[in-house]
């Protein structure tokens, strides 16, 4: 019982991850028809806006000492810039959020990228075949890679969460198990609400929004949307900046989680299609349904007592899930009829 | 010519030149010279070319004709190889049963992926391909290393049985693959003024087997089958509304591409014994639809050039190094040498990812046709306005070509 | 700068000349005019720097690749000769190998066995590579290995930990310098008994490929002899990237030490999620929990960053060492490029010698002569201390360092301290020591 | 006994009784008309006879067999062919292939594995094809891109493609939907030619009176999913139950 308490926590966790940038992607291939292999890389950048900021924060600037290093070179002794700028006390509580401040950061950064890569770019693509989107964009996101890459290397950068949010809550006290039993992180608890809350603004905003009306519409009927004289290109411009927004959050919030690298957002492309097409193509409940259902298997899958009996199935569990998914039910679990189906 | 109309004969007698006369063509450069770097003349990666070529034009039969977008088609590939290699560590080094066996296990493979995948269309089969695929990656690296040999690769060893064959040869080392005899590896060299030129046995196994399946797709293309394939692209409901069953046809063209790329992997295991998991991985199924788009889609050359080109840039580009770049730039002003370096270094070595990615956008926003309608365009600059209107319509009736 | 003209065939040129335009047939097996395979005629020798320059460990490989290039500059008597100077065999003049000027080509693994063979054949094939050294994984120095066995190369292998390179896998023409799972597991185990005492518990994540499984076999049975008891051992897939439901139920477990059998980036996020779930703040059976990482890498160590603090693992070599060796080896890297070398370059740095060396000893380039040359050869100042190749598997043996992440790092660079150097006899084992059977070295091919 | 016997055919989406008891036989070599105002259920009944329905409960026979549970591709083989409301041609080929796919179909069955075998050596499935371009009209347009056709000549060559096949049975599902005058009665036209000069059975859904009186021997009018009357032409014009319930509405 435990354990199984244990995944689902897990499970929740992996599923916001998975929900995040599915619904972005959704949003881009239900209203744009657009196959975009450039969103991990969207992901990634988000989490790099959280790498740029702490380490700009921890940019090192001479106090004009000098020491020695072991390696025989003199350097300069440095500290951390915005301890310069702000004393050690503020500064220092400045640096330790960095994470958090990241997303007032990142959001206007990620929109910004996101129109300009609908205008520069994905525009031009609304009518070719997907075969050339799927060119155009998985180049784009090899640039976007290597540019990353040239910046900060390709090893893994540490971004740590605020202290306030180290280690981990006790479910397992609280709710009458032994202790220890049931731990959870409290950065890990924060993702899921803030991926919560994230799922929800993203569907209020559609819900409630003569914008999101609109836009709702044109994933149901994209013609008869067209045909009403609404100027559908400037949305479909905003919904590319909303979805570069979402995955850019969903990635500077889980930069804590694991240390950004360059090619995160591959890891992660693969594994978002398949959560894409699970939950049905064209649309957002099925994306988030999906991204937590998986999320939540692939956990009870990584049980010792499953891996026992099954050796190897966590290493295939989504795929497996997708295939049944995709067998029983021919749209996935809640698509629509016709969205990308030639 | 063996039933063929007279341009495609022409465009086989065209690539059978070129393949068969590629040690020469793709080693312009002398030797001696700065620009030899770009040389591919070398047997490994003359045969990665022809090799990757026949993976690329069997994938196009099937997502050319029929549309179907398969991200699952690496498998193939890999279970070719891993076959092969089994052959050649259980029976003998001659490649034919290796091929042979290749082809068939990846065909029953594909039956089984295929007969699974084809219920569903689009996106959704996509999907369902990727997933087929990346579990057997996975599995092959993991779970199945006692058939794989996971992370280091299924390779041939002093121990095995080789019922046909021995299992070292005298000095002790592992025997090398073979054609009845002639040793694959074996390189004929030929020196011509300041070039040299190599001919390999396996490249010319390679390139006339390439030369055999590029018939072979031509006929394909330009059967009654083809034709179905071309209708079930083209629309679906009318195929069953006019009495085709289009779920044959589609697993017909699935399975002959998936033994497509069985033969390409029980080839490249021919050229080197070793069959590594990272073959069956995602992104290999991705390089080959990669290489049919850029080629252009559908086209029968297309997913050929495609594949040189990617192979190129991954082999030649990722070679050179800023020691080379100054070498190159040595007649500079030391300050403009540098600065030069400085310019193209991030577009090389560890860089070409990155001039790859660029090259993929250049080429998919500049010529929607892929590389085939870039020779379009530059043949119908050559012949002038006046034949200007002929060759549109020549493309335009034949959307195959 | 060297200018690399990538000259292959200097035997050519003279058939060329007195052919003028027409085709001579010279051979019709690979290179068997000359004696063995891409025999440098010329007055330069071509070595292959195959490192993954693009993937996951693409900064692992820039920093060989600077290595690399420093021992050449170093060969060819540039610089200030780094550990040239230290080393005790005094063949290497600064005058190339042989007297031939030492130039190099370079080529990207991706960490793919596929593409780093494809990449060693073009350096053999059509470079004229005489030697191929490099690579940052076990699966790669297998497979490239076995290609250098068949081509007639010699193989220096670069950072490769697994026991099975110069175990089951491996081949007369290949040379490990870099120490393995087994060394770990016995240089790791008594300190752990040490610090953590002999009545512990531990739980084991394994990457599940064979580097993991090999190195887990070894720590387990290493630290099981001193009377720790293996709780479980889990097998996580190798493209994980979110550990936490395998961590999660390892207090659950009643262990009370946590061994990460990871590399690379699967060590970095399977620490940093241990960490996490605040795993170093518990106390289970009475003790403090603690982590272990038995292959520690520095490069990738940065990547966990805090999370890192006082967890110990095993390493090749680390800059911070004191003998004069590794201090002449830092002290040029770093007045090079200003940081100091990794383990991996040190690796790579000190097999470019170690072949450079044998070759002069050998008076050949010939790879059976140059084998024969490393073979049972017995060195000293490059860093570890005295350091034998041992003629009946071609691995090296030498001390081993025991290292802990370092609590008040004073720089990116100062991330692990030395805690203990564990001396050779303590590591080594017997040729057919189980963990390492079922190989066969066969015997040197030279080509041709 | 008709070629066509429905029997007691319901047909039920979710709430929505789509179609009540249906009964209906089409006799041979006359062209039936089904109408009725839009919601009635014509579509749904045309994709019961098709393979693409299958009804809840009745029975749906052709020539004696049933057609319930075959699919489409099985009941054309039985000799239906059906037209669409929009024309489904195979708009990626030229007009002559779009032609010889349906022979090809007649002749070789629902699968033929033709992989290499040269297209130069079906003389007889070319010749039939041009035959019948020829008789549509289309000669000319025979190496025409059939994407780039105007709306009409998409018709015509459907309904053409459908005539090759030499169907007992030809389904017209509103043929003449969305076209301008001239159109419509070049297709009236087309159609009375193919009545007159051939062994046919047509069943035609129609919203266009015009074209249903120009063109059927017998009527049925259907309404709210349950065929109200079903009488000659001259009877169903006069008849106040079908002015009421469709003909009034439509005025």
């Amino acid at each position: 019982m435990d354990a199984i308490i244990l995944q689902i926590l897990n499970g929740l966790d992996k599923g916001s991850a998975y929900a995040l940038i599915a619904l972005g992607l959704t949003l881009i291939f239900g209203t744009l028809g657009v196959v975009n292999f450039a969103h991990g890389a969207l992901f990634m950048i988000g989490a790099f806006c959280a790498v740029t900021l702490t380490k700009f924060m921890t940019w090192e600037v001479a106090t004009g000492e000098v020491q020695k290093t072991a390696w025989g070179s003199e350097v300069p002794v440095t500290k951390p810039l915005f301890e310069s700028w702000f004393g050690p006390e503020v500064g220092g509580a400045l640096i330790d959020w960095s994470v958090p401040l990241a997303i007032l950061f990142s959001i206007p950064i990620m929109i910004i990228i996101g129109f300009v890569m609908e205008r520069g770019l994905i525009k031009h693509f609304y009518k070719r075949p997907h075969a050339d989107q799927i060119l155009v964009t998985f180049g784009l996101a090899i640039v976007l890679q290597e540019i990353i890459k040239a910046f900060y290397g390709a090893n893994p950068i540490p971004t740590p969460a605020p202290a306030a949010f180290k280690g981990s809550f006790d479910f397992g006290a609280m709710l009458g198990f032994d202790p220890n039993v049931i731990i959870y992180p409290y950065w890990r608890m924060v993702y899921f609400a803030f991926a919560a809350v994230v799922i929800g603004a993203v569907f209020a905003f559609l819900q409630f929004t003569t914008f999101g009306m609109v836009v709702r519409a044109g994933m149901a009927d994209r013609e008869t949307v067209g045909l009403l004289g609404i100027n559908i290109d400037k949305r479909f411009t905003i919904m590319f900046g909303l979805a570069a927004a979402v995955a850019g959050l969903a990635g500077v919030m889980y930069a804590p989680i694991n240390s950004p690298n360059y090619h995160m957002g591959m890891d992660f492309l693969v594994l978002s299609f398949v959560v894409v097409v699970v939950g049905g193509m064209g649309s957002l409940p099925g994306a988030v349904a999906a991204g937590f259902l998986l999320g939540i298997l692939e956990s009870f899958a990584s049980m010792n007592q499953i891996k026992s009996l099954l050796p190897g199935i966590d290493q295939i569990i989504i795929y497996l899930v997708a295939i049944i998914i995709l067998l029983t039910r021919p749209r996935g679990l809640m698509g629509k009829k016709g969205v990308m189906e030639d | 010519m063996l039933g063929l109309n007279k341009k495609d004969t022409t465009l086989l007698i065209i690539v059978a030149a070129l393949t068969l006369l590629a040690p020469f063509i793709l080693n312009p450069f002398p030797t001696e010279s700065g620009l030899a770097q770009f040389n591919a003349g070398y047997p490994d990666l003359m045969q990665r070319f022809v090799i990757f070529g026949i993976f690329a034009i069997g994938f196009n039969i099937l997502f050319g004709l029929t549309g179907y977008l398969s991200f699952g088609h690496a498998a193939f590939l890999g279970v070719g190889s891993y076959s092969a290699v089994w052959m050649f560590k259980l029976l003998s080094m001659n490649v034919i049963p290796a091929i042979i066996l290749a082809v068939i296990i990846s065909g029953l493979f594909a039956v089984l992926i295929g007969y699974v995948s084809l219920r569903r269309s689009g996106i959704y089969f996509s999907i369902l391909t990727l997933a087929f695929a990346q579990m057997s990656f996975n599995l092959a690296y993991s779970v199945l290393t006692p058939i794989t040999n996971g992370e280091t690769g299924l390779q041939l060893t002093l121990e095995d049985p080789r019922v046909l064959g021995q299992s070292a040869t005298a000095d002790g080392s592992i025997p090398v693959t073979n054609l009845f005899g002639a040793e694959m590896r074996s390189t004929y060299e030929m020196a011509v003024g300041p070039w040299a030129f190599q001919f390999n046995m396996g490249y010319y196994l390679c390139a006339i087997i390439m030369l055999v399946s590029f018939y072979l797709a031509i006929r394909i293309f330009r059967s009654p089958f083809g034709m179905m394939l071309r209708a079930i692209k083209s629309n679906q409901t009318r195929m069953s509304y006019t009495g085709l069953n289009p779920r044959p046809y589609t697993l017909a063209a699935f399975v002959i591409s998936g033994m497509y790329a069985g033969l390409a992997g029980g080839l490249m295991a021919s050229m080197d014994p070793l069959a590594g998991a990272e073959r069956m991985q995602w992104t290999a199924s991705g390089e080959v639809v990669l290489m049919t788009i850029l080629g252009g889609a559908g086209t029968l050359i297309g997913p050929v050039l495609g594949a040189g080109f990617i192979k190129y840039f991954e082999n030649i580009f990722s070679k050179i190094n800023d020691n080379i770049l100054h070498g190159w730039f040595a007649f500079m002003p030391d300050g403009l040498e540098d600065f030069v370096v400085t310019i193209l270094h991030p577009f090389i070595g560890k860089g070409w990812h990155l001039t790859l990615g660029i090259l993929f956008m250049l080429v998919v926003i500049f010529l929607p046709g892929g590389l085939v309608e870039g020779g379009q365009r530059i043949a119908r600059l050559f012949r002038g306005k006046k034949s200007d209107d002929k060759s549109d319509e020549a493309t335009q009736s034949t959307p195959a070509e | 700068m060297t200018k690399s003209n990538l000259t292959r065939r200097g035997v050519l040129k003279t058939g060329a000349v007195a052919g003028a335009g027409v085709a001579l047939p010279t051979i019709f097996t690979a290179s068997s005019a000359a004696a063995y395979t891409n025999e440098p005629t010329g007055s330069s020798v071509t070595l292959g720097f195959n490192v993954p320059q693009t993937g996951p460990y693409a900064d692992e490989g820039a920093d060989e690749l600077r290595a690399f290039e420093l021992a050449v500059e170093h060969l060819n008597g540039g610089g200030d000769g780094g550990m040239m100077n230290t080393f005790s065999s005094k063949a290497l003049k600064g005058n190339g190998i042989l007297g031939k000027k030492v130039e190099y080509v370079t080529g990207d693994t991706q960490t793919k066995s596929d593409a780093a063979r494809a990449s060693a054949k073009s350096m053999i094939e059509k470079d004229g590579a005489v030697m191929i050294s490099g690579g940052s994984s076990s699966g790669v120095a297998i497979a490239v290995q076995g290609l250098c066995q068949e081509a007639g190369v010699i193989f220096m292998a670069g950072l490769t930990h697994s026991n099975d390179t110069t175990g089951k896998d491996k081949k007369a023409n290949g040379f490990r310098h870099f120490f393995n799972g087994y060394m770990s597991g016995a240089a790791l185990a008594p300190v752990l008994a040490n610090a953590y005492g002999t009545d512990r518990k531990a739980y084991h994540l394994t990457a599940d490929y064979t580097w993991g499984w090999t190195q887990q076999e070894s720590i387990a049975a290493a630290t099981e002899a001193l009377g720790w008891e293996t709780v479980n051992n889990v097998l996580t897939p190798l493209a994980a990237t979110d550990f936490s439901s395998y961590i999660a139920p390892v207090l659950n477990s009643g262990a009370d030490v946590l061994v990460l059998n990871h590399y690379g980036g699967n060590m970095v996020n399977s620490l940093t999620n241990a960490v996490q779930f605040g795993l170093r703040d518990k106390i289970v059976n009475g003790k403090q929990f603690e982590i272990v990482v038995p292959l520690y890498s520095r490069l990738m160590a940065r990547g966990a960053g805090e999370n890192v603090k006082g967890i110990l693992g095993s390493t090749n070599w680390h800059w911070s060492l004191q003998d004069e060796g590794s201090q002449a080896f830092v002290k040029s890297f770093g007045t090079k490029y200003g940081f100091p070398p990794s383990q991996a370059a040190h690796t790579c740095y000190v097999q470019t010698l170690l072949y450079a060396d044998a070759v002069e000893r050998a008076g050949t380039f010939n790879p059976c002569g140059v084998a024969e040359a490393l073979e049972g050869y017995e060195f000293d100042g490059l860093g570890n201390g005295p350091t034998l190749y041992r003629a009946e598997d071609h691995q090296c043996f030498k001390d081993v360092l025991v290292v802990r992440g370092k609590e008040n790092p004073t720089s990116e660079f100062d991330v692990l301290e030395v805690v203990e150097v564990t001396p050779r006899a303590q590591v080594e084992y017997a040729p057919d020591h189980p963990m390492f059977a079922g190989g066969n070295l066969g015997t040197c091919n030279p080509g041709a | 006994m008709g070629i066509l016997e429905v029997k007691n055919v319901n047909k039920r989406f979710g709430g929505l009784q789509a179609l009540g008891d249906v009964n209906l036989s089409v006799a041979e070599n006359t062209c039936h008309a089904i109408i009725g105002p839009n919601g009635a259920g014509k579509s749904t009944l045309l994709n019961c006879f098709v393979g693409k329905l299958i009804p809840d409960t009745g029975s749906v026979m052709f020539d004696g067999q049933s057609v319930l549970g075959r699919t489409p591709h099985e009941i054309n083989q039985m000799g239906i062919s059906r037209v669409f409301q929009t024309p489904e041609i195979f708009g990626d080929l030229s007009v002559l292939e779009n032609m010889m796919i349906p022979i090809f179909a007649k002749r070789d069955g629902a699968f033929r594995m033709h992989a290499i075998e040269n297209m130069h050596n079906e003389k007889e499935i070319v010749e039939a094809a041009e035959q019948m371009l020829e008789e549509m009209n289309m000669a000319d347009k025979r190496h025409m891109h059939s994407a780039s056709m105007s709306r009409g000549d998409k018709r015509r060559l459907e309904i053409g493609m459908c005539l090759s096949q030499q169907p007992r049975l030809l389904l017209l599902d509103e043929p003449t939907a969305g076209m301008a005058r001239a159109d419509t009665n070049n297709t009236i036209d087309l159609l009375k030619q193919i009545k007159d000069e051939r062994d046919i059975t047509i069943a035609i859904i129609e919203h266009d009176m015009h074209v249903v009186f120009s063109l059927a021997d017998r009527i049925t009018v259907l309404a709210q999913g349950t065929p109200l009357v079903e009488d000659d032409p001259e009877n169903i014009k006069g008849n106040p139950k079908v002015r009421e319930a469709y003909l009034g509405e439509a005025a």
